[in-house]
């Protein structure tokens, strides 16, 4: 078991109601894509933003990573959109 | 001389002339500046703004590290990149990039290169909001975007 | 709407900002607008001066022709280019080249097309005139000029 | 014999010695290599001029053309060196 600051952009925060929190997450969940997984199983909302999993994005600590990325160590992990600034 | 690396995530409007007067005055031996703005657009009429959320940090390490890889790959004398978040009108500008060097093809690659960069892995998302004032949907992502990046691979 | 296409060819300096301005404020669908300045250089204190010579007529003629292959290939609300001619100091801006369009790809596209095909085929020619004010050589053509054209040949 | 108004520029101009003059033209000089080679006989500036032919550009009438490009109803024929401009 591990605390985790989460944090969601864009539609991601919109369909799970959250833009931040703090989760204590089963030390079975690994990787992100554990990670969305496991989220997706919390309720109506956060299946709902985790519906597709390809088309969500993830950063720990404030860098980009892929969905097989571990997730221990981590103090900051977000979920988020495809980016469209520029 | 060590690069000039200027980088901005601000709500408030920039100032494009004074940006591009900034990199033009760094020295004698500039003798390129490019530059890109990106401008805020109605769609035919189809929009009255966007509303640009933000990864506030993420966005200043992410432009960061993209600004890092460009002054790593051209000869670059300054740098300027400026993202807006928040809401803005159609002819807003929302961002700017700006390349100085004393060469064309390095200034002009690495202005490209950068506004690929940005456009597809700085944590920043449109909203838009319609004409008659209604919230709308997100920008969707456009493949072409990460086609572009391809280009820049080594 | 068909593009504003602005062609001068002039000794005067030219206002990059208000030439910037100019390309943004045509519309609520500009969405990108790329720019490139091209300015004299000291060469480390080489150069006192560069004197650039025209060809009057075939100049205007021929970045003519080359605006309206940038505009027949690249969908742009409007473009402009200006060449100065005379003597410049380092610091002085020689050419400025913008683009405005819905779309970055095309504003940059044409703007590095522009520029590459200006250096090459447009009839200017630059005299040093060095530090302690002996007139030098005539500016030789690069070959990395001609083979940046290679890039635009389809 | 045709009269053609000639222009030189940068080293070219230099070396002829000359910025435009006009020109009668020998039936036997049919192209811009032709014309070329016919200056170079003129004088040492000329020769200097047109020492390297492939150094030296041409326009007919304010439009680049290749060395082989028939010179017959131009106006107005430059030479000139490689552009520099931008």
């Amino acid at each position: 078991m591990s605390e985790i600051k989460l944090v969601y952009f864009a539609w991601v925060r919109e369909r799970t109601g959250c833009a931040e929190e703090t989760l204590t997450v089963p030390s079975t969940v690994r990787t992100i894509a554990d990670l969305a997984q496991f989220l997706s199983t919390r309720d109506e909302g956060y299946a709902h933003a985790f519906e597709q999993p390809k088309l969500v994005r993830a950063a720990i600590d404030r860098t980009h990573v892929k969905p097989d990325a571990l997730i221990e160590g981590a103090r900051e992990i977000a979920f988020f959109p495809p980016m469209t600034g520029g | 001389m060590s690069a000039r690396r200027t980088i901005r995530i601000q709500s408030e409007p920039f100032d494009s002339a004074k940006e591009t007067a900034t990199l033009s005055a760094l020295g004698s031996d500039i003798g390129a500046v490019a530059t890109f703005i990106g401008y805020c657009r109605s769609e035919n009429g189809r929009l009255k703004a966007l509303e640009l959320e933000h990864y506030p940090g993420m966005a200043e390490d992410e432009i960061g590290r993209v600004a890092d890889e460009a002054l790593a790959r051209w000869p670059l004398d300054a740098l300027t990149i400026i993202h807006r978040f928040g809401v803005m009108v159609p002819g807003d500008g929302i961002v700017f990039v700006g390349t100085a060097s004393s060469h064309r093809a390095a200034s002009f690659a690495a202005c490209d290169f950068l506004m690929d960069y940005l456009k597809t892995r700085a944590p920043f998302w449109k909203k838009e909001i319609l004409a008659d004032g209604r919230v709308g949907d997100w920008v969707e992502a456009k493949a072409d975007d990460d086609a572009a990046l391809e280009r820049w691979k080594r």
